[in-house]
């Protein structure tokens, strides 16, 4: 009995610790002939259960940080400090009625959800979350990303077509209208790392930027000039894609109401807020393992102590706290100015810093290189802003009666 | 002839006759591209993944989406009440059963095409672009100058006119 | 029957349901789907040729896949935006309403409704 | 720059994030059930009637008068005078009510029936925990459940109950020394021809 306990604490500790494969602990206890089966099932049910308990946790973390950010305490009736609030939730919207309309159309109504959450969990499956810890090795990574990715627009509209609801039909349009247009961006600011990493597998992506053993830091993307000017991009187009504040036009409530899932109850409506997180976590996988080096840590000599899977959890926290901070920070913005950001600032930057990233490709880095690179972003951020945002078209606002307006 | 080609062949043929013959437009649309995935399917499960992500991409996330706005800006939300096909249908139908026949006859009468290729080819990512870039990279400059005119000719189509009474100052 | 010859009969197949419907359905936007099935099922025999042909290793069948996928996007969008304008004139998608060439400008009243 | 705004935002947050961990003054918050604020001295709900010492019967003000019945504008008052006199605080024999009704579905807080009360019985509480698990329950509430002590009405609404006490303790303080001259003036005749 304790030596089985012993074993089975061992073969925990192997798969925990940076193994090799960690699948091999446990793949030779198993028939040879539900291996095939057997494996799959551990690539994919951590992912099923890690990433939606991390948006429960989410959630929750989200609100508390939103109230204190609002000089509020935020949920703390349920559980220890409030942190059981969604079980709560939980338990709320799974008992709820599922209500769907008359006029609906009931199979597409039903589908919509499903078809909005299956691609998410997919885009999951190529991102590396540690060392040896990638369920797909796809040599087109990115590019299956990009295209499971491309479905969720279909499950939105889905959504927002059933319902028969001119709201639910409005936020679905400006939906795609948004991820269409973000979406050009979002694979623009990827493609300058492509084309200097030279490869479109996410674990070879990381393995560029693993420090060599002369380097003091890791040689993350993010610490380049197109690299950070790419990851800027990045996170813009990766909070547009997500739906998140401050372009949360489809859902955006003083307006539309709830937009697509506005006829959407019970677990279905859950399962959309998962779909919505799980968006979120995917595109903040898929910018660290880009930009911020993947499951390598920052200096080299940390990578011994700490096994690299947190060190990718950290790094996904530390972007979702950012995205929370931003959802605190920021007002919606309007669908011209969603459309003027897309379009006219984003795009030309982009395409900028992918001729940066050429550039960085022949030069190297050298002192030439980081400088001709710096310049040309600088020089370019600076003068479209001028021309999307001349100065002294906005005034200082004055408020009639509050502050400083004129006594 | 595998379990799994046949599957999605059933999904590609009943989703392209669905696509075809519903009365609802925007179900018609989600056939489609149902058809769409399947044949993406098709292509990854012959080793071609990245032809098989271009087309979910593009089928799935461009074209499929262009349809479903294209049927809602002509106001095709809505079951269609008059007839969906046109009077002399039994005409359209009887030259493509023929065109079937016809196909299918000369691809089984033929000499039965052993399958020569036993080693499977999956040319790596680096292959594709190498082709693409150094040996077609002439067709790939047409093809982003055919891109680019198409795009641009179609936003000066859709374009609304200007109005008549604007124009004419009578 | 092969694994060649199953994908050819399905390309074919998949080339007449899309030839059937660009026939026979009066709805503009659905002749354009038949037209995209048609290339999908040529689509299908490039690959099909490339994969279980006698050459694998050059990949002139993929090439012509890509190729074709974007002709077909920039068909489908011009295509589209053409069913928009005609749509805004004529205010109908129909092919059968589309009859001014015909020399019937006027329409009579039982074709209107 | 463009995008100076937006760090500027983020600083803000950020120092509100922080500081309301650090500052509990900025938390303006007060998680009710736990913490109360005090009832503001105006604040009004529903009417309820005031005895005078500790037993509720013997100390009750009111007369029964129904001043308060008949104006009351939605009529909610229900009263039933008792036809029996008892002495009232000041000794003084005075009918009081039998059935002291008031419905608070009807009722809508106008405060009249505090106006009109000669007798300071009527005022207006701050109790708003009225919620019930019964939909129907605790609507008409009877004179047992409306009689609060004077300490009761001290607490809610200090100024107002200071001047009241301050008028009744005039009020008893001058009918003392009145049965004090009359008692003096003459010590045989009995107190009750008035």
């Amino acid at each position: 009995m304790m030596e089985g306990l012993r074993e089975f604490c061992g073969m925990i500790w192997k798969v925990l610790s940076d193994q090799p494969d960690p699948k091999a602990a446990f793949l030779p206890l198993v028939p040879e002939a539900w291996r095939v089966e057997v494996s799959a099932l551990l690539s994919v049910l951590p992912i099923l259960m890690v990433f939606p308990a991390l948006f429960a946790l989410t959630t929750v973390l989200e609100r508390k940080g939103l109230g204190r950010i609002q000089n509020r305490p935020g949920p703390n009736r349920v559980g220890p400090a409030g942190f059981l609030q969604f079980a709560a939730d939980g338990i709320k919207t799974l008992t709820k009625e599922d209500v769907v309309p008359r006029a609906a159309d009931r199979v597409l109504h039903f589908i919509a959800p499903l078809a909005l959450v299956v691609p998410v969990f997919l885009t999951f499956s190529v991102l590396p979350f540690g060392r040896n810890l990638v369920p797909l090795n796809l040599d087109a990574g990115l590019l299956f990303f990009f295209a499971v990715g491309a479905s969720t627009e279909l499950a939105i509209f889905m959504a927002g077509w059933a319902s028969r609801n001119k709201y639910s039909l409005l936020g679905a349009l400006r939906g795609i209208a948004q991820m269409v247009s973000y979406e050009i961006p979002l694979i623009l600011s990827t493609l300058s790392v492509v084309m200097v990493a030279g490869t479109m597998s996410l674990p070879a992506i990381v393995d560029a930027q693993a420090a060599g053993s002369g380097d003091l830091l890791s040689r993350w993307h993010v610490f380049t000039p197109w690299g950070f000017a790419g990851f800027l991009l990045f996170l813009v187009a990766a909070c547009a894609e997500a739906n998140r504040a401050p372009f949360d036009l489809p859902e955006g409530e003083s307006e539309i109401i709830a937009g697509y899932y506005l006829e959407y109850s019970g677990f279905k409506f859950a399962l959309f807020f998962l779909g919505e997180y799980l968006g979120l976590f995917a595109a903040c996988g898929l910018g660290i393992t880009l930009f911020l080096g993947g499951w390598h840590a920052p200096f080299r000599f940390m990578e011994a102590w700490v096994p690299s899977y947190l060190w990718f959890f950290a790094k996904l926290a530390g972007l979702v706290a950012v995205f929370i901070w931003v959802r605190g920070t920021l007002p919606r913005v309007r669908m011209d100015q969603l459309m003027n950001l897309a379009w006219k600032f984003m795009l030309p930057l982009a395409l900028i810093n992918l001729f940066a990233a050429a550039l960085w490709h022949f030069l190297g880095s050298t002192p030439a290189g980081w400088a001709i690179t710096t310049g040309l972003l600088v020089v370019s951020y600076w003068s479209l802003g001028r021309i999307l945002m001349p100065p002294g078209r906005i005034g200082r606002r004055v408020y009639r009666y509050a502050g400083e307006g004129p006594a | 002839m595998s379990a799994l080609n046949l599957l999605l062949g059933i999904v590609v043929l009943t989703g392209a006759v669905a696509a075809l013959s519903l009365r609802n437009l925007v179900h018609c649309a989600f056939a489609s591209i149902g058809a769409f995935l399947g044949l993406a399917g098709l292509y990854l499960h012959m080793g071609a993944e990245f032809v098989g992500l271009v087309q979910i991409l593009v089928y799935v996330g461009a074209v499929g989406i262009l349809f479903v706005f294209a049927i809602l800006l002509t106001r095709g939300g809505g079951v269609e009440e008059r007839p969906l096909f046109s009077t002399s249908w039994l005409c359209g139908v009887g030259v493509a059963g023929a065109l079937a026949l016809v196909l299918l006859s000369g691809l089984f009468k033929g000499a039965d095409p052993s399958d020569p290729a036993a080693s499977r080819p999956s040319p790596t990512l680096k292959q594709v672009g190498q082709r693409l870039m150094v040996e077609d990279v002439l067709a790939l400059e047409i093809m982003a100058l055919l891109l680019t005119v198409a795009s641009i000719g179609a936003i000066v189509i859709a374009m609304p006119e200007p109005s008549r009474k604007e124009e004419d100052p009578t | 029957m092969t694994e060649l010859q199953f994908h050819l009969s399905l390309s074919a197949l998949l080339f007449c349901v899309g030839l059937a419907g660009v026939l026979i359905r009066r709805n503009v936007i659905l002749a354009l789907v038949g037209i995209e099935f048609m290339l999908n099922a040529a689509n299908l025999n490039f690959l099909a040729y490339w994969r279980y042909g006698s050459r694998t290793v050059s990949m002139d069948g993929m090439m012509f896949v890509v190729f074709s996928i974007a002709v077909a996007a920039a068909e489908v969008a011009v295509g589209l935006a053409l069913v928009i304008a005609l749509y805004r004139r004529l205010r109908t998608a129909r092919l059968d309403e589309m009859q001014s060439l015909k020399g019937c400008t006027e329409r009579t009243d039982d074709e209107r409704s | 720059m463009l995008g100076s705004g937006i760090i500027k935002g983020m600083v803000e947050t950020a120092r509100n994030f922080v500081g309301s961990y650090i500052d509990p003054a900025r938390l303006t918050t007060v998680e009710y059930p736990e913490e109360r604020l005090l009832p503001k001295e105006n604040a009004r709900q529903f009417p309820f009637l005031l005895h005078d010492g500790l037993d509720p019967d013997a100390g009750l003000r009111c007369v029964a008068c129904q001043i308060c019945e008949k104006e009351c504008p939605p009529q909610c008052i229900l009263i039933v005078k008792d036809p029996v006199k008892k002495p009232d605080a000041l000794g003084k024999m005075q009918f009081q009510p039998k059935v002291f009704n008031i419905d608070i579905s009807v009722c809508m807080s106008c405060q009249i029936c505090v106006e009109v009360c000669p007798f300071d019985a009527i005022k207006m509480d701050t109790e708003f925990e009225l919620a019930r698990t019964d939909r129907f329950g605790g609507l008409l509430l009877t004179k047992r459940e409306l009689t609060k002590s004077n300490t009761h009405f001290q607490k809610i609404h200090p100024i107002d109950a200071a001047i009241v006490d301050g008028r009744l303790a005039a009020d008893k303080a001058k009918a003392e020394a009145k049965a004090r001259a009359a008692a003096n003036a003459a010590a045989s005749t009995p107190p009750q021809n008035s």
